[in-house]
């Protein structure tokens, strides 16, 4: 019974709760909703920032966080779009801008973990910077034109009904959750972020793990970007800008703490079908985008605020309870 | 050939979709759509819809991509997303919806019918060359331009084609331009990169903008730098593409002597209207097809001689601003 | 006469642990009263009750016979109640003046710095400590974070002055310090509740003792009818035979030969072997370079010099990672900083340094070895808690001493570096720990112990190597040492008069 | 050496170490662009950087108890536009009545953030970023897509941007500059010296022995984003002076600059320590680097960003380098007052939890 009580407070429960909400939600909004084009359409219209969210649940756990990686998706895409342009096979050219994600997230890495300088300032500077690169590559051109198999990768399906990307995502999630919560990888990733000290009189390698983390976000990065490449079918110097603050929501929603040492990948998962649910469903009855974003902050205070409240009431209700049962035993006496 | 005129009353679910929201050139294009929708009768209501400014590709094409599904007939498209925008424009199309751009198409124009232009885009760059021209004078002088963001199409393609214009006729001859800087539709980053502007070039004369949100913040700067406006011998000034009541301010004090644009009303309109031609079977998208836009009279779809493989309605033409006109275009009196 | 402060049926219950249970405790103006208990008990708890941190699920408090409630501490201070608490909390960017009068809201709005140093200054003479007022906190070892605790709480004016395990991280030197400044602010009518798992210190300082044991308080009585026997019965609820429980044994091979080992500025000219079966204490005054010796044996703080040579090989350690894999376990001074990862439950703390041998064929955590493994040390060492999942954050100080103990055994080492092992364990425990340390280097096991406790140093090293300042001052056999003897070495000419 | 230890706290010494690569900077600059070393250098950068050193001194206040406010980019819009469009009412007020006004918006929004995070225990970073969202689309449905211009402000705010105060020698103090420079000597004297600003410092340092102190965290904090959002809002107040034609993205994206301005300057991202005159030379440091980037015609528009990149990381990574080195060196120098075995970056679990 306490176990059962137990697990509703938990912020996952919370989320789920959340989710069936905006599900019914739109479903009473919107015939459109239940049209399974529209189930598809509403990973792909995002799945290059959910494949990201999830290294970024790692390295948020881990007490870090990397502001840097949509610049890094595009800095990948305008690298490979490039290559593609002087006449470089795409295949290789589809290495190189993976390599070159692997190299921006190894040199946050080296700073972060090596250096030891904050990863906010760092990946700050690599917002900024590998955006540069990224207009470096392409000044005002839009390079598009790639080979239909390439395209095909970002807009057809590949299994089923279902994309490359949203395959990855899969794929990346499972492997994620496994990596994160069974192995000890991933109680390395929790033990750096609650208390990196204690990590490293254990023995724990905490500079590896950081830059372990650094290299995969900004490798799944990369792949993102060349997704997003894929599925656009075009690529510009702006491509995926912005996108940093939306990953860093969702893996928040999902009830990581910005401070490290907690958080689970369910939690992320419940809460990217939130925000993808909410503005779908925002989006088939025609409501902005701004104010879609209006609806999403509100939401992501509220997801905090609920249950705080929620939990000092019931402290409340335990001491009114323990107090009436002290004064009905003191009557006794 | 026929001249086809609409019949009004049928039923077309239509989605206007801006660069971005926030915009008044695009609430202007907005009302001129919704006199449209009133002319025709159309039952279902005009949708306008729009992203954010600092998510206008991605929310472009999630809105193009959810139309699909809502059950929308007919898409009209300021497209900020380039080529981007094609797979998701293209989908719509094969869906059997109607695809119209304007303000600014799509490049390859994949994915969509029919571009409405506001005006030909070489003749943008004419209208831009003119004005530099027509503010420097015969002797000419050195400028720059100050562009919204490196991504965008249209402003891309006035800029490629007015540098055309200044190295194919040697009436410009005299003008020099010194580099292309971005000001990204923000007003903040446009003014410091006017500043950067006449302290890296002190020779220099002119400001070309052809954006509205870039062409006042450079006047601002200038006027505060005491570069132009009051009591100055307004030694740097800025022209370029801008919304009459947005500069009624720098066009008094002389900060902005001349300048151009088109109107957005019509250009809502006239979108409007050939739109619904073509989603009611009407015309076809094919050169030649000649239609009525209602007030706006007859127009023909051609090919666009400024994209391959593309088709446009051209509206026009330029309206060129001065202080001899502003206020009767922002509808005031001019005072003595 | 009139209690000042009087708990009256007080209950606390955390989710799973009823921390106390129906307690009542009174505390007169001018004396020293001292709880005592067993690591998890209730005495901290009861505390937070008593400065606002907590709020009691039942029962009252009582100033002056009139009932308050504590919502926090500042009403806690505002009432005259102080704390010095079991963990130092200091601010590590506030400087030591800062720290000290950081909880007096009555300075005024504007900071008057001069005044502030002198005043910070003068305190920390009372206290008969040198330290620069003017220093961050940052980087202030522990027990000079306790020193600026304690003059933090000396600063207050206070009628209730609350003491939890001050002495813990202090030496002898500091401990008598402590002590007369204690009996002095007793003298001037102050309250003062004391805690510690020192008898000897306690039947030095009380003037009454309280003991508790799970929640409830046991007994009340004058310090004087009370011997330790009773002391511990009461506590433990069992008798109990004599602390240290050493048995000489046959050392064997040199494990650990340190030659010249030094670190600029830290310390130098360290030499000693250290063999198989052998317990060598390290005692020193607090500050001493003790605690650095042992980071750079331990791979943290590498040396600048000297040699290292470990099972006869000559090493070079320079993570802990390396020295782990080489068969040395380090059990840090401060566990809250370096120990433990709070949040994690007991048993993912124990496996943190192992967890290598709890992986599986398919490279994933095999959760029920680690869990038999976390039980048998619960059992061993009985720490007390709900179960293992319990976050090691929740844990009474001494039972969280004992997961860092369980997690470093479970490494199996060669060599075991203690560094204050017994720091805020009760009694029990304590002597648990040392039978533990005895049966280990029965085992073979050549282990080193930091040590501020000089009985427990005398009585269980086989050798101790006294330090001062930096330097090695000597080793002494355990056969020819006194407590005399060592306070010499480790306080150089001064204290032998 | 004690006695320059005593004189010198780590955090001046970041400021001096900033300070001597901002002239690094400037020298290398003024081999590169003609007439760098100028009045006018001055008078540009001091005034474009005014307004992120007034919304960065906010910040800091924020940073400092261990917080965060990305809202402020929100704030600063909505309150350049809201006043704006008062006077597009009505060109009459006063300017005390608009600076007031743009102040109190901005309180009352730094409120409501300082609400959330200090007494219903909502991490600020959630609180922030979802009020960045929430207030730029207050902005825009209060906005409607309409602007405000130039001309419909009045000729004395109009005029107000290139206003020079005073001279000294060839450097003009511009209003701009001026209120900038006043709000970090008023912020700075206030953390210095007010109790309530040593309390900021002991909240950020250590927040469980905060409360355990008896300092009133919660009111703190809560204090903090009030003027947080205070100096947002008299920084949009100069944002609509300087800019003077705003649209509803105005300030979009600001919070990134103010955060980054105040990294640069050395302000710890995890509380407790950092000061005003880092604040403003971080914002300074950026904003020389940018002058002069965009004042370098030979490098291309498009290699900005990458070069910016990299000078901010290699201004963090010089300051912390250079920090440890002369506190090792100071370690060693004496004994009894080392620095400790290993840096220990305090927990940083939230105050929250
Ligand atoms: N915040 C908390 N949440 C849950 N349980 C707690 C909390 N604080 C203390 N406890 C539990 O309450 C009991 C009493 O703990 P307390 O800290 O008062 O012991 P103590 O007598 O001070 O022990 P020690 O001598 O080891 O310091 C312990 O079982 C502990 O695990
Ligand atoms: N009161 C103090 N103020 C500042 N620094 C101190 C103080 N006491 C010790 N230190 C520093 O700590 C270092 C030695 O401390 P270390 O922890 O190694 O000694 P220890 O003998 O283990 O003492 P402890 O009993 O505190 O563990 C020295 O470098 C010294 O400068
Ligand atoms: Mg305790
Ligand atoms: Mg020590």
């Amino acid at each position: 019974m306490q176990r059962a009580i137990n697990g509703l407070k938990r912020w996952e429960t919370l989320l789920f709760i959340i989710f069936i909400g905006t599900v019914l939600n739109n479903v009473a909004q919107s015939p459109a909703y239940l049209n399974p084009n529209n189930f598809i359409n509403l990973f792909q219209l995002s799945i290059e920032k959910i494949i990201v969210a999830i290294t970024m649940t790692f390295i948020i756990i881990n007490g870090e966080i990397d502001l840097s990686v949509a610049s890094i998706m595009g800095m990948a895409a305008c690298i490979m779009a490039r290559l593609y342009d002087v006449g470089v096979p795409l295949e290789t050219g589809i290495v190189i801008a993976l390599a070159s994600g692997a190299l921006a997230g190894a040199f946050n890495g080296f700073w972060v973990a090596v250096v030891g300088l904050p990863s906010l300032a760092v990946t700050l500077a690599g917002l900024v910077g590998y955006r540069g690169i990224a207009r470096i590559m392409l000044e005002d051109r839009s390079i598009g034109g790639f080979p239909g198999w390439f395209n095909a990768f970002g807009q057809q399906p590949v299994l089923g009904s279902l994309t490359l990307g949203i395959v990855v995502f899969i794929i990346l999630f499972l492997v994620g959750a496994i990596i994160l919560h069974r192995s000890a990888f991933g109680r390395y990733v929790y033990a750096i972020g609650s208390n990196k000290e204690a990590a490293i009189y254990a023995g724990v390698r905490v500079q590896r793990v950081k830059m372990t983390l650094f290299i995969a976000s900004g490798m799944v990065a990369a792949l993102a970007g060349l997704l997003i490449a894929a599925r656009f079918g075009a690529v510009r110097g702006n491509t995926a800008d912005g996108f940093e603050l939306d990953i860093v929501t969702m893996v928040l929603l999902g009830g990581v703490s910005i401070f490290g040492g907690s958080g689970t990948l369910v939690g992320v998962g419940l809460a990217i079908l939130i925000i993808l649910n909410l503005r779908n469903g925002m989006s088939l009855i025609n409501i902005t985008g701004n104010t879609q974003t209006l609806v999403i902050g509100v939401l992501l205070i509220l997801s905090v605020l609920i249950p705080n409240w929620g939990r000092a009431v019931q402290t409340w209700i335990m001491r009114q309870r323990l107090r009436s049962a002290e004064l009905a035993k003191g009557g006794e006496r | 050939r026929d001249v086809v005129v609409a019949e009004p009353g049928q039923e077309v679910r239509m989605l206007l979709l801006p660069k971005f929201l926030g915009i008044l050139v695009f609430d202007e294009a907005n009302q001129g759509a919704l006199e449209a929708a009133a002319e025709l009768e159309n039952p279902a209501p005009l949708i306008f819809d729009g992203p954010t400014p600092e998510n206008s590709v991605a929310g472009q094409i999630e809105i193009v991509t959810n139309a699909v599904t809502q059950g929308i007939q007919a898409l009209m498209i300021s497209n900020n997303a380039g080529d981007q925008i094609a797979p998701a424009a293209q989908a719509a199309l094969d869906a059997g919806l109607t695809v119209v751009t304007w303000d600014s198409p799509i490049p390859s124009a994949v994915g969509e019918q029919v571009f409405v232009a506001q005006v030909d885009f070489n003749e943008t760059g004419k209208v831009l060359a003119d004005m530099a021209l027509s503010i420097l004078g015969e002797e000419g002088g050195q400028f720059a331009i100050l562009s919204a963001s490196p991504d965008a199409a249209n402003q891309n393609a006035w800029i490629a084609a007015m540098q055309e214009v200044l190295a194919s006729d040697p009436a410009y001859a005299n003008l020099e331009l010194l580099t292309i800087v971005y000001g990204n539709d923000q007003s903040e980053e446009s003014y410091n990169q006017a500043l950067g502007l006449v302290d890296a070039y002190p020779e220099l004369d002119l400001i070309v903008a052809p954006t509205s949100v870039g062409g006042p913040a450079a006047a601002k700067a200038l006027q505060d730098e005491g570069l132009c406006g009051e009591g100055t011998d307004n030694s740097v000034v800025v022209t370029g593409l801008m919304l009459p009541s947005e500069v009624l301010a720098y066009v008094e004090n002389g900060c902005i002597p001349e300048f151009a644009l088109w109107s957005f009303v019509d250009l809502g309109y006239l979108t409007y209207y050939v739109t619904y031609l073509l989603a009611t079977g009407a015309i076809e998208a094919e050169p030649g097809v000649m239609f009525e836009a209602g007030r706006m009279g007859t127009y023909e779809i051609t090919e666009d001689p400024t994209r391959e493989n593309g088709l446009r309605v051209l509206m026009g033409p330029f309206s060129i601003y001065n202080i001899e006109n502003i206020y009767a275009a922002v509808g005031m009196e001019a005072p003595e | 006469m009139e209690p000042v402060l009087a708990i009256r049926r007080v209950s606390k219950r955390f989710d799973g642990t009823q921390a106390l249970d129906d307690v009542s405790l009174e505390l007169y103006p001018g004396e020293v009263h001292t709880l005592l208990g067993e690591n998890g008990a209730g005495k901290s708890t009861l505390i937070k009750i008593m400065t606002g941190i907590h709020q009691p699920d039942t029962g009252e408090l009582l100033l002056d016979d009139k009932p308050i409630s504590i919502a926090n501490s500042a009403q806690a201070q505002h009432y005259g109640i102080a704390a010095i608490y079991q963990e130092p909390m200091v601010f590590p960017d506030l400087n030591v003046a800062e720290n000290i009068f950081i909880s007096h809201q009555n300075r005024g709005a504007i900071m008057r710095w001069g005044n502030l140093y002198r005043d910070a200054d003068a305190i920390l003479k009372r206290l008969g400590v040198t330290l620069d007022v003017r220093s961050p906190a940052r980087g202030l070892t522990l027990a000079a974070q306790q020193t600026v605790e304690i003059a933090k709480a000396l600063s207050l004016k206070t009628r209730v002055l609350i003491m939890d395990e001050p002495t813990a991280s202090l030496s002898a030197h500091e401990v008598a310090q402590l002590f007369k400044l204690t009996r002095n602010l007793r003298d001037q009518g102050v309250a003062i509740l004391f805690i510690s798992h020192r008898l000897e210190e306690v039947f030095e300082i009380s003037d009454r003792i309280t003991i508790f044991r799970d929640g409830k308080r046991i007994s009340t009585g004058l310090a004087h009818e009370y011997t330790i026997e009773r002391a511990i019965r009461d506590m433990v609820g069992r008798e109990m035979e004599s602390f240290f429980h050493k048995t000489l044994s046959q050392p064997g091979d040199v494990v650990l030969s340190v030659r010249g080992l030094a670190r600029q500025g830290v310390f130098e000219g360290v030499n000693f072997d250290l063999r198989a079966g052998e317990v060598l204490g390290f005692a020193g005054l607090v500050g001493s370079g003790r605690t650095d010796v042992a980071l750079a044996l331990f791979g943290i703080a590498p040396p600048d010099a000297g040699e290292i040579y470990f099972q006869g090989k000559r090493v070079n350690i320079t993570s802990p990672e390396m020295a782990t894999q080489l068969g040395i376990a380090y059990v840090p001074e401060d566990r809250r900083q370096h120990g433990l990862v709070m949040p994690f439950p007991i048993v993912s703390n124990i496996s943190l340094p192992t967890l290598r041998r709890y992986i599986n064929r398919i490279g994933l955590i095999d959760f029920d070895r680690e869990r038999r493994t976390a039980n048998e040390f619960r059992n061993r060492l009985k720490i007390r808690s709900e179960s293992i999942a319990t976050p090691a954050g929740k844990l009474s100080g001494g039972n969280q001493q004992k997961v860092v103990l369980s997690k470093w055994l479970n490494t199996r080492p060669k060599l075991l570096i203690l560094d204050e092992p017994t720091r805020g364990i009760d009694v029990g425990a304590k002597s648990e720990v040392h039978a533990m340390i005895n049966d280990l280097a029965q085992q073979g096991l050549a282990i080193l112990m930091i040590s501020s406790d000089l009985p427990e140093v005398l009585g269980m090293s086989d050798r101790i190597l006294v330090m001062r300042e930096g330097r090695q001052m000597g080793i002494f056999s355990r056969a020819e040492t006194t407590q005399e003897v060592i306070m010499t070495a480790a306080m150089g000419q001064e204290a032998a008069s | 050496m004690t006695a320059i230890r005593r004189l010198v706290r780590p955090e001046q010494l970041r400021e001096i170490s900033l300070l001597i690569l901002i002239v690094l900077a400037c020298l290398f600059f003024s081999t590169q662009i003609n007439g760098f070393l100028s009045g006018r250098t001055f008078a540009r950068v001091s005034t474009s950087v005014a307004i992120i050193t007034v919304v960065a001194v906010g910040q800091t206040l924020v940073v400092l108890t261990r917080n965060i406010d990305l809202s402020v980019g929100s704030i600063v819009g909505f309150c350049a536009y809201f006043v704006g469009m008062q006077f597009t009412f009505d060109r009459t007020i006063p300017p005390a009545a608009a600076v007031a006004m743009a102040i109190g918006v901005g309180a009352l929004m730094g409120g409501f953030n300082g609400l959330l995070v200090a007494y219903a225990r909502v991490p600020a970073i959630i609180v922030t970023l979802g009020t960045l969202a929430i207030y730029r689309g207050l902005l825009v449905e209060y906005g409607n897509a309409r602007t405000v211009t130039t001309a419909n402000l009045p000729s004395w705010l109009v005029g107000l941007q290139p206003t020079n105060l005073f001279s000294i020698g060839d450097i003009d103090i511009r209003l701009m500059a001026f209120i900038a420079i006043v709000v970090v000597l008023v912020f700075q004297l206030g953390l210095g010296y007010l109790q309530f600003g040593r309390r900021l410092y002991a909240i950020g340092s250590n927040p469980d022995a905060a409360r355990i102190a008896g300092i009133p965290a919660r009111r703190t904090v809560f204090l903090a984003y009030v003027m947080c959002g205070a100096l947002a809002g008299l920084g949009g107040f100069m944002f609509l002076v300087r800019f003077g034609d705003i649209t509803i993205v105005a300030a979009q994206g600001l919070e990134l600059q103010v955060v980054a301005a105040v990294v640069v300057g050395g302000v710890n991202i995890f509380g407790g320590s950092g000061t005003m005159f880092g604040a403003m030379l971080g914002a300074v440091m950026i904003g020389t680097l940018e002058y002069s980037l965009t004042r370098m015609t030979w490098i291309s528009q498009f290699w900005k960003d990458a070069l910016l990149g990299g000078f901010i990381l290699a201004a963090v990574a010089a300051d912390a380098i250079i920090l440890t080195r002369i506190r090792k060196f100071w370690a060693r120098t004496e004994l009894t007052l080392a620095a400790p075995v290993s840096e220990t970056p305090e927990v940083r679990r939230a105050a929250g939890d």
